[in-house]
């Protein structure tokens, strides 16, 4: 078989297997003293293997809830989620995520610690491999200069991108990624955004990806699920696999990236000034 | 002048204090006398912390054994002296090995309680008895068999065993209780065995200061003590009622008032055998003046006694 | 770009995920709250803490009451049932009460003064490099020190009674009190602290403002401390100085009794103190960090 | 959008910067590290901690000095030099160093086991519901007891000597241990908390990789608490019982002589109990912070 | 004087007066155990009254640092901070910040005391005032909803909404922004962009904005310093005036941004993949 261009499916239709990962009507709540804040309501999505699967969604609208539910950090109230056909119990490091906070590193450990110890105890590697591994992913993100430095003496971007080192340092089944270029400029988000793919060509694993850009979802994603603002519910999926980190200013590129902006935010423009 | 502070143990060998208090003594002296004294009283425990209370002057009189109102004599230079006895009580040692019947058949293996090893009343009196029966060098020969424990505690273990206490060197009431409540327990020595005779168990000490510049208020006070003492002699059974009263005590009436009866105590403010601990802790070492007699360490009032 | 990394899987099967038709779909309305699942009887029981902790307390009574009986040595441990009996005669008849009464005054008194002093220390701490030396030379050299070898000191400057009672305390409470605090002081984030001189809070405002909400959880574990330790050092104290003009505490109640061979109302007294750790833990506590730290979701 | 908002300053003189024209620059070559200013002398020695400490203790000694003299009460407060007298002769004759030992083995003894207990109370706690109603009903419970009510148990259990020593050490330790502990566990950022799951820790793994680094400053501070609490614990029990006198550390020590009204020897007594406090405070404790959260930059 | 259009200055040639910050060859140093890290070097522009002046720089190239200085959080290690001519000395109410992280709000209170308190304690207001205030700006953020929510219960994006409201509630002299809407969606970013434009042209405040986005910078801004890899130096300084939320899409603007995109990142580009 020759390496296939990237985004051709194996089947054009519908596909007969089943999805890496089901998501499968969940409602996502908050239980807070005094009252529930429900994040999600009834979404449903199916991520397949090496899908490359966006969240996109206003600010608030449960985003970041939705991945740590399939990370198994939070149990859907309603609904289930089912990884390779079983429902999700509690974290894994076959899912790793990138959260959004800036202190997910643990502050103990510096840069090299950081990336090289997960990628140990979760099992793959010996002490050396995982060094090596380290070593690799952090050039790839640009923190060479900065391997000995411990989390707190790093930028916030800086942080970001060991979180996303590490991550990847760990080869996850499923790559859960919580906006993680958010805090990087543009030609080091870029880089990171290459990266990325160049990995997935690579290793073809599963990722799924919260950005609130509309530009960054349809360069690395090929589907892209819409949320409608709090809670969020499902409005739309999208396919964007013709896109890819070349395809920047087309016209074609530029409507596409309308139609998602319309469908996101109609609504919510319509109702105007309030906001809510 | 006028005003009194003083601090009493806990336990029957305070009774004559129990009997002031509880009749209001010293006032009445006080008055027959033409002061108006105020007198506080203060229950505290344990000789260390009366000592200090009295160097800090927040007391005027203090009472605990005979040994640590000798070592502040001693160490004040005289400045501080004793007031009068409190009473001649017997401590017993007591065992529960049945193999132990004088202090030279305790082995390694006995544990003897006492509440302050190496120092303190009990300590002292067998130092004084171990000096005589090992030679005067190996006067701490029981010390390395002795264990710090407090009385309740070491009676407590000795009734019910299951420790590796087996011995106590017990005052009253708790050898009264020991010797009740189980029968292995069997008494070894007397301390009056080892002192020849009935000795002071407590004294009741002051500084020269006090006793100097208050004299009509000490001098109510000593009379006080002398007619509590003659009215316990006279009125055992009321005696037991007041020791109740005002130590608010639990223990039974009839245990109070065997003990009051019981010819080896006797509640008496004259000092009795006090002299062979100023006498022998001086050669020990442990106090470095040394007294003529018993006089000199105590205030003038108590000298027309006959005592010893 | 395209360094090769080293990874097992195998690279040459190009996984490709299927191409699937695009949807679009009206927005669902908002639904009512979801309806909390009610759950079986004896879990929705279980969810209480005072359910769980009443279970605990009674197990803790009964391998009391099971290992006293076992032992058979009541001078040493009378059974539960027994000390429960001395505590409820000596509670009727106001023994205990009055006894108790009397310590917590004492006890009040020297925790706040305590807690105070602790304020004061810290908050030097937080804002002098002296301060900081000062804090923790003298927590360093002074908090090993048994409250026995102030006693001298005690008496000197505050006499017999509730003075030199209260001079210990502060020192039982001070010491702890403050390190904890200063530990909650310095590990404040970075950000909030910076947040906090944006203001303008300066000095004391922002010792009290931003410092010590942001280090509650740490203060309330000194303060559980601190009151733990004032109830040990009372106790403690008491059966030294006793009772002066009459007014004893528990301390003076469990060493009376002890004294007199009746263990099982030592064990009423230290079940009385128990009772108030308990209740302090439970009511003051409790509701002190349900109403501060969970209502703020800072601690789990 | 045009919502006015209600604000003090005029808004019709309408600011406007001025347009400044634009430059481009070749970037500068990056320079060489700024030499950092040499202090004047008195500023660079100040910032040794040993000194300023030192020049703090000097100042105490003074003040006790003074204070005693002016007292003038030997007895109770001898000078700080009769002290420093006593305690250099009784360390020259070796009673003081003996007495030190004795006492140094059941208290490394005690700290270490309560210690060990802390973690296992705790590491409990954090994981299961029933372990976390346990510890705070036990640490509330128990740990206002003072260690005298324990006595009882600890003979029945552990004879004379050591053990019983080691028990009540336990005792004084354990709980604000387990308190700090606990409350650092709860502390614990979410996010890495997180992160420590997703890397597929569990059990005591997650404890000692993810809780415990990331409680170290609180954990630090409860085990500064426990330490000075055992010494506590240790003289005063010394003093009550347990001490057969052959071998009694240096609260035996202190007690001996206080009964004997040496008062200078008390007193070197307690200046060991303090120069041991200053030494685990300023080189073992300060260099664990030196390496853990201060290297981290988790505190400031 | 009627209103003039917005980024027209007084005068067109060089002023005459003074500006209001100035900055003189700072260079911004971390001391960590064992080494110095250099955060900026020899850096120096000026700040007029009313500027919305925005630095623009790579990941770690101490855009943090630097207004952190401003703000007068960090002493310089050479060169000065003038604030008015004056040096600027500890942080004041006059110069707001609103940090990168996500942690600046005190948890321990809810979102309308966190806008209202420091409005109050800032001397500026009573507290009914301050909370009407509070109101109105929680309204602008669109967290009307969530008044009464603590910290800990939102999302990313919106502590960082409830950090603007907060520092826009304050009424600074001169307001420090640092990456202010990066975790934001894209029509949220909007909203505030619009919000905060719309509250410039009122108040005339003077704005330091730290973005990593080319597009905000000539959106926000008025004058934009742009700053090299790490450690940041003075690159250049550009003119924006003429640029606002409408212009979005123009070939004029779209230049603008890749003379920028040049000038940020044309060494790094140069040395490659090293990324250092
Ligand atoms: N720990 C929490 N407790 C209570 N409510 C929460 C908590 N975390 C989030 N929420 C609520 O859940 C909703 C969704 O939050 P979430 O963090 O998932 O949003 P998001 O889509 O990631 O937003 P953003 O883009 O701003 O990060 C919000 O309304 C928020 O208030
Ligand atoms: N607290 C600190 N201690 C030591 N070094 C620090 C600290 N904070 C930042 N640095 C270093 O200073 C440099 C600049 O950091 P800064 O946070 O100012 O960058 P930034 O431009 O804001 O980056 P980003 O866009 O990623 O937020 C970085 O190299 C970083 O490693
Ligand atoms: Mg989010
Ligand atoms: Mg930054």
């Amino acid at each position: 078989m020759t390496a296939p261009s990237r985004h051709v499916g194996g089947t054009n239709g519908f596909p007969l297997s089943a999805p890496l990962l089901s998501v499968e009507n969940v409602t996502l709540e908050y239980q807070v003293p005094g009252r529930v804040v429900r994040a999600t309501q009834n979404v449903s999505f199916d991520v397949w293997e090496a899908d490359r699967f966006i969240l996109l969604g206003a600010s608030g609208c449960g985003k970041s809830t939705l991945l740590k539910a399939v990370g198994g950090f939070i149990a859907p109230r309603e609904g289930r989620i089912l990884l390779d056909g079983h429902p999700v119990h509690g974290p894994g490091p076959d899912r790793v995520v990138v959260f959004q906070e800036f202190d997910q590193l643990p502050p103990w450990k510096t840069v090299r610690e950081n990336v090289a110890f997960p990628a140990r105890v979760s099992g793959h590697l010996g002490r050396k491999e995982a060094a090596e591994r380290a070593e690799h992913f952090i050039e790839k993100v640009g923190l060479t200069r900065f391997a000995d430095a411990y989390p707190n003496t790093l930028s916030g971007g800086m942080k970001q991108r060991v979180a996303i080192a590490r991550a990847l340092a760990m080869e996850p089944r499923v790559l859960l990624m919580d906006e993680p270029f958010a805090a990087l400029d543009a030609l080091t988000r870029r880089k990171m955004q290459e990266e990325l793919l160049a990995l997935w060509e690579e290793v073809r694993f599963t990722l799924l990806f919260v950005t609130h850009s509309i530009e960054e979802a349809l360069v690395v994603g090929n589907r892209i699920a819409l949320l409608s603002p709090h809670p969020g519910r499902m409005r739309a999926e999208i396919n964007s696999h013709e896109w890819d980190l070349t395809s920047g200013g087309s016209p074609a590129f530029q409507a596409a990236a309308n139609r998602i902006h319309g469908l996101l935010f109609e609504e919510a423009g319509a109702d105007g000034a309030s906001h809510e | 002048e006028g005003k009194i502070r003083i601090a009493q143990q806990f336990g029957i060998g305070y009774l004559i204090l129990d009997v002031v208090r509880d009749q209001k003594l010293i006032e009445k002296h006080g008055k027959e006398a033409g002061v108006d004294i105020a007198v506080e009283w203060a229950s505290i425990s344990g000789a260390t912390a009366m000592n200090e209370a009295l160097l800090a002057g927040n007391l005027d009189i203090v009472s605990a054994g005979v040994p640590p109102a000798l070592t502040m004599w001693d160490r004040t230079k005289g400045d501080v002296k004793m007031v009068a006895a409190l009473g001649s009580l017997p401590n017993y040692v007591l065992t529960t090995n049945p193999d132990v019947h004088t202090l030279k058949d305790f082995s390694d293996k006995d544990r003897i309680a006492v509440p302050a090893a190496g120092v303190g009343f009990q300590s002292r009196t067998l130092q004084i008895e171990a000096a005589k029966l090992f030679g005067a060098e190996n006067f701490q020969k029981l010390d390395e068999i002795s264990i710090s424990l407090p009385h309740p505690d070491a009676t407590a273990a000795l009734i019910s065993g299951g420790t590796e206490v087996n011995s106590h060197f017990s005052s009253a009431p708790f050898y009264y209780q020991a010797l009740q409540g189980n029968k292995a327990v069997h008494k070894v020595i007397s301390s009056y065995d080892i002192l020849g005779g009935p000795a002071t168990f407590n004294v009741l000490y002051s500084s020269t200061a006090f006793h100097d510049d208050n004299p009509k208020t000490y001098a109510a006070f000593y009379r006080a003590l002398g007619e509590a003492a003659k009215w316990i002699n006279a009125n055992k059974k009321e005696a037991a009622d007041t020791f109740i009263r005002q130590q608010q005590s639990k223990l039974s009436p009839e245990l109070v008032l065997e003990i009051i009866n019981d010819p080896e105590n006797d509640f008496t403010i004259v000092p009795q055998n006090t002299f062979i601990y100023a006498s022998e802790l001086y050669k020990l070492g442990v106090l470095k003046s040394q007294a003529a007699s018993w006089k000199d360490y105590f205030f003038s009032e108590a000298h027309g006694e006959n005592g010893g | 770009m395209s360094d090769t990394v080293s990874v097992a899987r195998a690279s040459d099967t190009r996984l490709s995920p299927p191409v699937r038709p695009e949807y679009e779909r009206p927005l669902e309305p908002i639904a009512e709250a979801t309806i909390i699942k009610v759950l079986p009887l004896h879990q929705r029981l279980w969810q209480h803490a005072w359910l769980r902790k009443g279970v605990i307390l009674i197990c803790l009574a009964l391998i009391w009451e099971i290992g006293a009986r076992i032992q058979g040595n009541t001078l040493l441990l009378p059974p539960f049932s027994a000390a429960m009996k001395a505590l409820w005669e000596d509670v009727l008849n106001g023994v205990i009460p009055g006894r108790a009464m009397n310590s917590l005054e004492v006890l009040i008194k020297g925790y706040a003064a305590g807690v105070v002093l602790a304020f004061v220390f810290t908050s030097l701490a937080v804002s002098t490099q002296i301060g900081r030396d000062l804090l923790s030379t003298l927590t360093s050299m002074l908090n090993p020190l048994p409250p026995i070898a102030l006693l001298p000191l005690a008496l000197l400057w505050f006499g017999l009674g509730q003075g030199s009672l209260v001079f210990v305390l502060v020192h039982s409470v001070l010491w702890p009190l403050a390190l904890n605090m200063y530990t909650g002081f310095t590990g404040v984030p970075e950000p909030l602290r910076m947040a906090g001189r944006n203001y303008g809070l300066r000095g004391l405002r922002y010792v009290f403002l931003i410092l010590v909400p942001a280090a509650l959880p740490s203060i309330i574990a000194g303060l559980k401390i601190g009151w733990a330790f004032a109830w040990r050092t009372l106790i403690a104290a008491e059966l030294v100085f006793g009772a002066s003009s009459g007014k004893g505490g528990l301390g003076w109640y469990i060493f009376q009794n002890r004294n007199e061979l009746y263990t099982d109302r030592v064990f009423a007294g230290l079940i009385m103190v128990i009772l108030f750790g308990l209740l302090v833990e439970n009511v003051l506590f409790r509701q002190l960090e349900k109403r501060t730290v969970t209502k703020w979701g800072v601690t789990r």
